[in-house]
Order: C-alpha cells, then structure tokens, then sequence
C-alpha cells in the first residue's frame, strides 16, 4: 500500500560520528508514529534529512513516492511536509499574531508582494481561527518574548500547521515543558492534527505521554533503527529495554 | 490609491516643510536640502537594517547614483533632472542586481566588511581615473525639468521643492514597504531565518529584492546629493562616509519610516552648529552623541516619539 | 502601529528635538547680523593629516596678521587698522569632510555668517566646488593655497573668485628648470607621487616639463602609493633597484617626511637627488635626516624662499614671538591673501571705516599689484584673478651647529618665466616649449 | 633581483600588518567585538612613543638602549590605561548587545578618541625617527635594507608565536578558547567570562598601542594616521578569519606579499589589492582562510 513518507538506507556521518545508519521507515498516511531514542541516537538528525536540512551522506527519501533529496527545506515545505522544532523556532521581537500572520503570507505565496500590506482581514481570521483551535487566543496580541514556554511550542507548531501539511514532524513538543504541562499540550496538539487529518511523526523522550497517543515506534539507537512496530511490542523488546529506556531513566537522572 | 492616517500626516509635514522652505533662510534651505539627499541613503541603510543587515558600504550607490548623474550630464549633456535621477537609480539597480547574488549569502559581520570592501573599490577605481578628475571630483552641469530651467540663484529653493516632494512620495511608498508581505518578511528574517525557511520562503529571495530596492534609493539621494551640491567627488564612496549613515540611521532608528528624514535633519544641524561652535573637536561632539543614543534610546530619536524607550532598554 | 498624532502632542518633549534645528538656526542668523566690524571666513584643515602641516600655520598665521591688522602695527603699506578702517573679525571654520561639506559650509558662512570675504581652501576638489557657488552667491572669495589648474578653465568668466597662490604646475615647471640648471648631465629620472589628484597632476606636469628641458633624461620609475600610507618600504626598493639620478615627488605633510627618512636611512638619497615640491613645509624638522643637497620648494616665493623685506621680517618677528617657530610657506601664503584682501578694500573707493561690497572689493582686486610678504603680486593671470609670481628652488642644508636647516644656492624664476599665459592650460603650454617663456 | 626585493619588501610589510592585525583578531576572537577603535590605540601608542622617545633623544637623557625601552613601556603602560577605562568604564555596560551594534559603539569611541588625541598632542606631527635612524642599515644582495625593519620582522614572529602558545599551551590558553568556542558552557564551567574580556581587551590595547610604538619611529606621526589603518587591518583579519591569531598571520602575509607585487610590476593596482584580495578570498572561504563555520543548531 502506498506510503506518505519513506526513507531507504539513510544514512548520514559527521567526520567520524554516525548519526544515521542505513534507515528504511515507511510511514502511511494518518498514522501518528511516535519516535523514541536516548539523546544522540539520531532523532533529530532523521528529521532534518527528511526535512532537506541536512543532505543525507547517502540514501533515498520519498514524499508520496517522488524524491526529495537535495531540495531546500522551503521546497519541501511547499510540496507538504511541515515540522516543529525543539526549541520554538519563532520571532520573538514580534507579536503573537505578527508571527502567524508571517506563517498565512509565506504559505499563501512564495514571492511576497513589496507594497499591498501583510495584515489583511483574510489573513487575520485565519490566524484567529488557528489559535482558537490552539485555545491560546488570549496570547493574541502580546509580544513572543512575554509568552510562556508551553505556548511557545504551540505557537512553534500551529506555524507549522497554517501551511495546511499532509505530514508534520514534531521534534520532541513536549522538552522544555513542566511534567505538568505535558499531557495537556500533547491533547490539545493531537486533537487539532486529528481535527485536520495530518499525518504525525514525534520525537519524545518520555514514555507515558508515547504510549498515549502513538499507534506505532521507532526506537533509534546510535543512528539505528533498533525496532519498529506496536508501542507494546516495542517496549518489550529487551533490547529496546536496555539502550533506550533504560537508558532514557538514567539520562533523567543525569538531567536533573 | 487610498492613503492611512500616517500617510496623510507625512504627505501633510511634506506640504509644512515645503511652504516653510519660501520663508527659511536660504542656508537653511541648503542644510535641508542635503539632509533630506542624506537621509534617502540611510533609508536604504535603515530597510537592510530591518532584515538584520548592517552595511558598511552604502556609500557605493551612493556614489554611483551621484556619478551616473554627473557622468550623464558632462558626457551625454543630459540636464532633465528627472530623466538624471532615472539613469542613476538604473545604474545601481543594475550593479546591485549582479552585487546582490554574491551579497546575499552573507550575514552580520560578514556582509558588512564586504559591502564595505566593494564600495572601497569603486573608491579606489574612481581615484585611478582622471578622466573623473579623481580625488578632486568633478563639477555637475546645472539642471533642467521638462524643458524649464530655474533663474540664477533660484535652482537651490525649486531643488528643495522637489527633493521634498520626492521625500514625500518615497515616504509613503517605504511606509507601505515596510508594512508589506515583503517588508514583514525582513523583520522575520531578522528575527529568525531558519524558521522563515520552514515556512517554505526563500530569505535570500527577500533580502535580494530588499538589497536592490535600498541600492535603488540610495542611489535616489546621491544623484539629488550631486545636483544639489553641484560636485562630485570618490569621497563618496569612501567607508567614513558609509559610516556617516549608519550612525545617522541609528540616531533615528528603524521603528517609524520617518525616523531618518528626522535623524538626517537633526545631524545636519548638530554638525553644522557643532563645526562652528567647536571647529577643533566636533567629531567628539557626534561621537559622545551616538554613544548617549546606543546606551539611553536604543531604539533611536523615534522612541521619543512613541515613549518606547524606557521599554526597548528593559 | 502606534498613531503618530497623539503620540506627538502624548511626548511634547519630542516635538521640542524635532523643531530644535529651525529654532536654532533662526536665532543665530539674527545673532551674525552686519555689525560694522569686517567679517572673514578663515577654511583650513584644523583635523585630519593636513591639519598639522597646513591648517595649523594658517590658522596661526590668520590670527597673527589679523590681531597686527586690528592694531595698525603692520609697516606701510598695510599701516592702517583693520581693513579700510573696520575692525577684523574671523570665523575659523575645518575644511576636512569632503567637497559636499564645504559646500554646505561655505553656504552657511554666507548667507548665515554673513561674513564678507572667504580665505581659504587648500585641497583642490574643495577649490573646485566652491568656486562656482561663490560666483553664484556673489561672495568675496579668496583661494589661499589650491593648486589646480583646472579652477579658471571650469570658472571661465570670474568675477567674485580670486586665487592669490600659484598654479601648481608652475611647482614642477620651476622645479623641472632648477634641474636643468643645476642636474643637466642627468639621465634617470623617477618618481613617487601619493594616489590622488594632486600627485598624478603633479608628475603629470613634470615629466611633460622634463621632455621639453632636459630631453635626454628618461624616466625609469613611477610609484603611485596610497595618500596617508606611511609605509613606502616597497616603494623605495622598487625605485633603488632602477638607480635613478633623480627622485621627484609631490609628497607633502606626515608623507613626505616618513618619506624622506626611510629613504634617507635606505641610502637611496645617497644615490640619487630628490627634488621635493613641497619640501620647504617641513625644513625645520628633518635636521639630519635629510641629506644636504637634497632639492627643496616652497611652492613659490613663501616661507624659507621668502625675500628678505620689511613686511616679511615682521611677519617672521612676530609669528616667531607668537608661535617659536618660523613661519613655513603655508603661513605665508595665508598673509598674502589677507593682504591681497586689504589691498583690494582699501582700494574700492569707498569712506573709510564702512564695509565694501563684494562687488567694490572684486573690481578693485581684479588686475591688482600689492606688495606681500613674498615682494610684489601682480594678479596677472586669468583676466585679473589668478596670481603669477616666480618661484624658487634651493638645496637643503642642515647646519649642524645650532641645529638648523636652511636652503642654499637657490635659483628663483620669474612669474613670466613658469606661469602660462591665459588662454592655455598648463599641459598645453608644457607640451608647446613654454612659448613665449621670458627667464631672468 | 626584484622578486627578492618583493619577498623581502612584502615579508617586512607583513610583519608591520600582524603587528597591527594582532589586537583586532585577539579582540574579536574571544569577545566578539570587531574593534573599530583599534586604530586609535594604535595612534595613541605612536603618539605616546614620538613624545617621549622624541624628548629623551634630544635632550640626550641617557643611554640608546634605554630609549627602545622607554619606547615600548611607555606605550605598554598606555595601553593597560586606556584599555582598562574603557572596559572597565564603557563597554561591560554594553556586553550581550547584537554584534553590529558593539561596532557602532567603537566606530563613536574612535570619533571621540581622535580628538582627545588632538587635545593631547595638538596636530602637529611627532618626528621620533631616532630609533629607527640609529640602528643603520644592512645590504641583503645589493638591496639596502633598514635594520630597524628587519627587527620588525623579528618582533611580529616573536609575538606571534608567543600569543599562539598563550593559547595553545597554557591553562589560561584553554580556558580562553573555551570562552571562544562556546560562551554559556565556559559560564556554565564556572569560567568567569567577565575577568577573562577584562583582560583580553587591555591585551589587545596593549597590542595596540605596541604596534603603534614600533610604527612611530619610522613614519611621522600625524592626526588621523589611526583610521587609515583600521580598514587595512580589517582586511588582513577578515581574509586570515576573524579571531585566528594564524589567521591573522597568513593573511598579512597573503595581502603584504600580494602588494609588494603589485608596486614592484604593476604600480597601478597597488591601490586595490588589499581589497581586491578581501573580496576574493570572502567570495570563496566566506569565513575567511582560518575562520570556523558555526552551523545553527536546530
């Protein structure tokens, strides 16, 4: 059956370090497939290969069937594959609305226009209704730099998803968010990518919050593909067990 | 077209200044006339500001809009100022359409020693060519307009009439400008490229178009520099000079279009007093000025304007 | 975006910064009024590289002549006070900046100053710019020391521009004759001009003046270094490898004398005579540095080259008592416009102690002989505006004794001799032999 | 003959170039302050050496050796001043601001510092050239050379090699390019950041002002001669990359060599070498011959 995403033999080398070893994944469309690793396993690296960030040493990557390797990140933006960033990746001297109203003009057009103004009541509804469905409409007006770090990242990804994506990679949402936060960010993200049918890859270190809304697992290990299938089956997997979660604990341990 | 609020009120300040040009003193007159050629360069210093660029070298189109308008005037007896100023502004379009491809790829300190390198060298060919008269320059032709040419001592106040109205017309287009998709977009350039390349637009097509659009004014200021000044000289293009307009574009700041029309003003007078009053040390003056600015309106005059001051330092 | 309107009247103190210039400016043009006294405005270089050299003995000698002026101690003819009887009174003004500037400038002494004459103006863009915004303005212009030859051939019919220093080319035709007195058995000739203007014009007019006087020397190095470089190791192994007999340069200020000293240290003026247009500026400073015979000018009859008569002396007494140091060709020549100046008022015909027009002044300046520091001026070139006197050249010698350096066996030219005539640039004259040429 | 006069020519210029590029570099490499003050600490050293050494000679005060001493302490000693009042006393207020901005803030501390220094020395030029005569010249191959220039030479190898071990080999070294190669973890290593730009600062002051110093006997010192360095040093900074001691090296050497060429077989490009060597090498290297890429972690 036909895929949204997939990759063959990915494999990237900084100098001596291998951050991806031949990677096949194939994604089908409305999955939500979560992605699991220790820090430096790789994560990251896969979506900034997949999202023409990095250039793969070697390997294929497939958007809906067509190659996207060597394009730029903004072509492959266009063609329909979104991404939200670890640390929110916005423009902080400007204002919440300013910041998604940039999102509307980019999206809707490739060449801005040098003299018909950016603030259009279109755009602007569109950007309203955006963060409605993120209920953070009360941020509307004040500046990036006085938001807090939990509507940062749903600023960071409701960015990513005025562009109306097929496909979104979301780079760990939930890191830099109180354990209390979590599980709400993580709802009211996974009920708007359900509202619009977009198909979702995550990369997320702690193991509650996958298992609560993944269908699927990638566990990477040092650049590696270490498993991939059922969260329960995954998890189980003794291996898994040993480089990832486990490891995962004492990563925390070490963190705090 | 339909005209804003702060539209009107620059077109309005424009008609002021222009009525108050017929009464002022005609130094004064003078002073402004070569503010406001000035301030044009530095608008085009304040729009690649706003993408996070500083440039060190804008006195190149400074200089070639300046010697495009002398040049056409001596060689090709040209004397319509209008049909002058196009050939300038045509020039540097031209130089930095082809200067833009290689400018683009560079950012913060980089992009500023080398736009100073390039206008260091059009110093440096204008100074090998006497042809040009080289360091000492050349005097421009006097100017005619449709076929109408100003009475002996009157082309100083019709120069002023035009460059306000010029002023005016370019104020609300940079208004429009910096409101614009295109404008916005700098800002987020500035603010964070990577993510405006994750929006799936191109910065460097931006800070292209934006980089041609500053040469275009500036050059629009150095062939008004050149007409009103009436000589020409590589000075122009010397790196002090590009620096003259930084300074000025932060004495003014980049949160208002009309920031630097005040800024290039304020200088103007600060100078020609601080010469008088100080012959030995007013580059002391300036430079105790621009660091009072930095440290107490990091924004710039316009913060005085809008109370942002205390703000912005927080 | 924030409303521009209330915000303004919100932040009365911002419409008090904005207005700030106009009101300023207002006030003080009210504050330069006519006020009888005799207004000169005084442009030198007070900042940058030409300050030291130039500006500085200027100004100095400005203030010097001005104060002796104002008190009547000048000896006759300059003997009455002031000038035409009102007092003297100066606006002293930087010329660093550019042409633009100076124009702006120039403009603001005018019309906002409102003085009656201009003295100044040492770089030749600057000469250039203002020239025609002085015919424009109607405004008493006096240039004391550029030395273009393109000012009266941009300025064709003067009539308020007057220029009381020599052509520069009149320099290197001088210095190109005092060669072919005192060097003609040389062969190689090379050069070092600094990169501007000034330099190429410079070399430019000797060379052509050497083809026609010495032709059988051939010119074996031009170097062209960057004005203010410092540095001109390069420069000096490029001329030594070519052995040349003479060395000529237009280098003046900080330039010349790093020139001459690394030169000097390099043995090259050992080898080879350098001729040094402007060397006379810097005479009290080489003390030993210099080689003796080392060929020096003061770019006309001015500072070391100036004769020995009573207007002189006392310029020299009391510029020496003002300042311990003799005054160098700049100084003098800045005497000679002021002078120039008074004669020329005095002369307007008009009451004594009132203020001749522009108009008056230039009338009675055009065509003018008055005596000045540096003997007779006969304003004799470019239909009356343009100066023309002789110019001397003199070897460099450094008396150990009471560590002073002085010029001998100087050879001075008369006017006639290395001034063209009207109605030919100096190349053209250069290129034709001089004609009609009369040498004492 | 020419081709050793050009190597011996450009090897001497050279040297003067990483005397003057040393600072800049040093400066810029750890605090990333592109100093355009610079040049006018390297007037202020010139001006401080031709007053004093200028006095000691012709009053004939004491030994020669003793005048090369005075000439470099004095402008050591005023180089640790005016480094430390206006790092102590302007730019810690100014530390964090955007990069461009810090530029600014030199570019108006060289207006002010030019005219204090009219204030100080007035603007007739200083005329020490007694250092530089004393030492008498030597013929390399039949081309006559200054020895003070080939001393030159010998000081700028010496220094350099001294500041690369600063940083290659000593502890403080380490810690320095810690700073350099990421701020917030030397912070976070409890590296106290701010001593380290105190002291950085006045070392390339001192820098400075010591280039100036050994300039000033062979020239003469006049106002304004600091801001017609300024670019020049850039120059040589931007094309070795920026805060690269070796960097600086080579590229003194790359532009020193490249314009001895250019006056000893084509005079007439003299004047654009230096940039037109910029241009080119930023057009291919962007960072400069030594420069290090930082890629924005996302």
């Amino acid at each position: 059956m036909s895929c949204i995403l997939e990759t063959q033999g990915l494999c990237k080398a900084f100098g001596a370090v291998t951050a991806a070893k031949d990677v096949n994944v194939r994604i089908r469309p409305g999955e939500v497939v979560g992605v699991i690793g220790s820090n430096g396993a790789g994560k990251t690296t896969f979506i900034n290969m997949v999202t023409g960030y990095l250039k793969p040493s070697s390997g294929q990557v497939l958007f809906n069937g067509q190659s996207i390797i060597g394009r730029t990140p903004r072509a492959i933006t266009r063609l329909g594959m979104a991404r939200s960033f670890q640390v929110a990746q916005l423009f902080p001297q400007l204002s919440v609305m300013d910041n998604l109203l940039i999102a509307v003009a980019a999206a809707q057009n490739p060449f801005p226009s040098l003299l018909a103004p950016m603030r259009t009541a279109a755009r602007v509804a569109l950007a309203d209704a955006m963060l409605a469905q993120f209920d953070i409409a009360r941020w509307r007006d004040t500046q990036v730099t006085a938001v807090p770090q939990g509507v940062r990242k749903l600023i960071d990804i409701a960015m990513a998803l005025i562009g109306e994506p097929q496909m979104l990679l979301l780079d760990e949402p939930t890191s830099g968010v109180s354990a209390e936060e979590k599980t709400a960010l993580m709802d009211t993200v996974m009920r708007v990518v359900a509202e619009r049918r977009v198909t979702v890859l995550f990369v997320e270190h702690d193991m509650d919050v996958v298992r609560r809304y993944v269908s699927r697992i990638l566990a990477f290990y040092s650049g590696e593909v270490l498993a991939d299938g059922v969260p329960e089956q995954v998890l189980a997997n003794p291996r898994v067990q040993e480089f990832v979660t486990g490891s995962q604990k004492v990563h925390q341990r070490v963190a705090l | 077209m339909r005209l804003n609020r702060t539209e009107l009120i620059l077109l309005g300040v424009a008609l002021l200044l222009a009525a108050g040009g017929l009464i002022a003193p005609q130094w004064l007159v003078f002073l402004l006339t070569m503010a406001l050629a000035k301030s044009m360069v530095v608008q085009g210093v304040v729009m690649q500001m706003r993408a996070g660029l500083v440039t060190f070298g804008q006195g190149l189109y400074f200089c070639v809009g300046g010697y495009a308008v002398g040049m056409s005037g001596h060689f090709l007896d040209i004397s319509d100022l209008a049909l002058l100023l196009v050939i300038g502004v045509g020039a540097a379009v031209l130089l930095a359409m082809l200067l833009g491809l290689l400018m683009t790829r560079y950012r913060e300190i980089f992009f500023a020693m080398l736009s100073l390198a390039f206008s260091m060298i059009l110093y440096g060919v204008l100074v090998k060519s006497s042809a040009l008269g080289s360091t000492d320059g050349f005097n421009v032709k006097a100017w005619s307009l449709f076929g109408w040419s100003p009475a002996q001592g009157q082309a100083p106040l019709a120069l002023f009439i035009i460059i306000v109205g010029v002023c005016a017309v370019l104020a609300v287009l940079l208004h429009r400008y910096s409101r614009s998709s295109a404008g916005m977009m700098c800002e987020a350039i500035r603010e964070n490229e990577v993510r405006v390349e994750y929006l799936g637009q191109s910065p460097r097509w931006v800070l292209y178009m934006n980089y041609v659009a500053a040469a275009a004014v500036s050059a629009l200021g150095g062939g008004f520099m050149a007409l009103s000044a009436g000589h020409i000289d590589p000075e122009m293009a010397y790196w002090i000079t590009s620096g003259e307009f930084v300074f000025i574009a932060l004495l003014g700041g980049t949160a208002h279009v009309a920031a630097p029309f005040i800024a290039a003003i304020v200088f103007a007078v600060v100078r020609t007093y601080a010469i008088e009053l100080v012959p030995h040390s007013w580059q002391m003056i300036l430079g105790f000025t621009l660091l009072a600015i930095i440290v107490f309106l990091p924004k710039g005059l316009w913060s005085l304007f809008t109370g942002q001051a205390r703000r912005a330092k927080a | 975006m924030h409303n521009y309107k209330k915000t303004m009247i919100k932040h009365p103190l911002a419409l008090a910064i904005a207005a700030t210039g106009l009101a300023l400016s207002l006030t003080t043009s009210v504050q330069a009024a006519e006020n009888g006294k005799f207004r000169i405005g005084i442009v030198t270089f007070l900042s940058g590289p030409a300050a030291g050299p130039f500006g500085e003995p200027s100004a100095n000698a400005a203030k010097v002549l001005v104060e002796g002026l104002n008190q009547g101690k000048l000896p006759a003819p300059y003997n009455t006070i002031g000038i035409n009887g009102a007092e003297i009174e100066v606006v002293i003004i930087d010329e660093a900046g550019g042409a633009a500037k100076q124009v702006e400038e120039f403009r603001n002494l005018v019309q906002r100053q409102k003085v009656d004459a201009v003295v100044g103006y040492i770089s030749s863009g600057d000469c250039l710019a203002i020239a025609p915004v002085a015919e424009e303005l109607g405004a008493m212009t006096v240039f004391y020391d550029c030395g273009t030859s393109q000012l009266f051939n941009e300025d064709k019919s003067p009539q308020f521009v007057f220029r009381t220093s020599l052509d520069a080319a009149v320099d290197n035709i001088g210095a190109a004759r005092y060669l072919a007195k005192v060097r003609p058995d040389a062969q190689k000739v090379a050069g070092i001009q600094q990169n501007y203007a000034w330099g190429q014009d410079s070399w430019n007019d000797f060379t052509h003046s050497m083809e026609q006087l010495m032709p059988k020397a051939k010119v074996v190095e031009s170097q062209m270094p960057k004005v203010f470089q410092g540095q001109y190791g390069a420069e000096i192994s490029a001329l030594s490898v070519k052995r040349p007999d003479i060395i000529h340069s237009s280098f003046w200020g900080g330039d010349m004398e790093a020139l001459v000293l690394q030169a000097n240290a390099r043995g090259l003026l050992e080898d080879a005579t350098a001729v040094l247009t402007c060397g006379e500026s810097a005479i009290d400073r080489y003390k030993d540095q210099a080689p003796n015979g080392m060929i020096i000018g003061g770019r006309g009859p001015f500072g070391a080259f100036a004769p020995d008569n009573e207007l002189n002396r006392w310029f020299k007494g009391s510029y020496q008592a003002a300042y311990k140091t003799d005054p160098t060709y700049p100084a003098s020549k800045m005497a000679q416009a002021i002078l120039g100046l008074k004669h020329a008022a005095e002369n307007a015909k008009v009451e004594a102690g009132k203020v001749p027009a522009p108009l008056e002044i230039a009338k009675a300046f055009k065509g003018a002989t008055f005596e000045s520091v540096s003997g007779q001026v006969q304003m004799a070139r470019a239909g009356g505006h343009q100066a023309m006197q002789g110019i001397a050249y003199g070897e460099y010698q450094y008396d150990a004794a009471n560590k002073k350096g002085g010029v001998h066996n100087v050879i001075a030219f008369n006017g006639e001799c290395v001034t063209p005539p009207d109605g030919t640039t100096a190349l053209e004259w250069i290129k034709a032999g001089f004609p009609g040429a009369q040498c004492n | 003959m020419s081709l050793f006069a050009v190597l011996i020519d450009g090897t001497i210029y050279a040297s003067w170039l990483f005397l003057v590029a040393a600072g800049l570099t040093v400066i810029y490499g750890v605090m990333r302050i592109l100093n355009m003050a610079h040049g006018s600490f390297y007037a202020i050293g010139a001006y401080t050496a031709a007053s004093l050494v200028g006095w000691y000679f012709n009053n004939g005060i004491g030994p020669v050796w003793a005048g090369y001493l005075l000439m470099l302490g004095c402008a050591l000693v005023a180089g640790l001043i005016v480094g430390l009042i206006i790092e102590r006393g302007l730019l810690r207020f100014m530390y964090g601001r955007d990069e461009v901005l810090m530029v600014i803030i030199t570019y108006a501390l060289l207006l002010v510092l030019e005219d204090s220094m009219k204030m100080v020395w007035g603007v007739n030029p200083y005329f020490a050239y007694q250092p530089y005569a004393e030492m008498g010249r030597s013929a390399l191959a039949g081309l006559k050379v200054s020895n003070y220039d080939l001393m030159l030479v010998g000081v700028s190898v010496v220094l350099g090699l001294c500041l690369w071990l600063w940083l290659e080999r000593t502890h403080q070294g380490k810690v320095l390019r810690a700073v350099i190669h990421d701020r917030e973890v030397a912070m976070a290593m409890g590296v106290n950041v701010r001593r380290m730009f105190t002291l950085v600062f006045v070392l390339g002051t001192m820098l400075g002002t010591l280039a100036g110093a050994l300039t000033a006997p062979a020239i003469s010192v006049v106002p304004g001669m600091g801001v017609e360095i300024i670019v020049l040093a850039f120059a040589v900074v931007v094309v070795g990359g920026m805060g690269s001691i070796e960097g600086a090296a080579v590229g003194a050497l790359l532009v020193g060599l490249s314009r001895a060429a250019a006056v000893h077989y084509a005079p007439e490009f003299e004047l654009f070498v230096i940039y037109g060597v910029m241009a080119l090498v930023l057009a291919v290297r962007p960072q400069g011959l030594f420069g290090r890429v930082l890629a924005r972690k996302i």
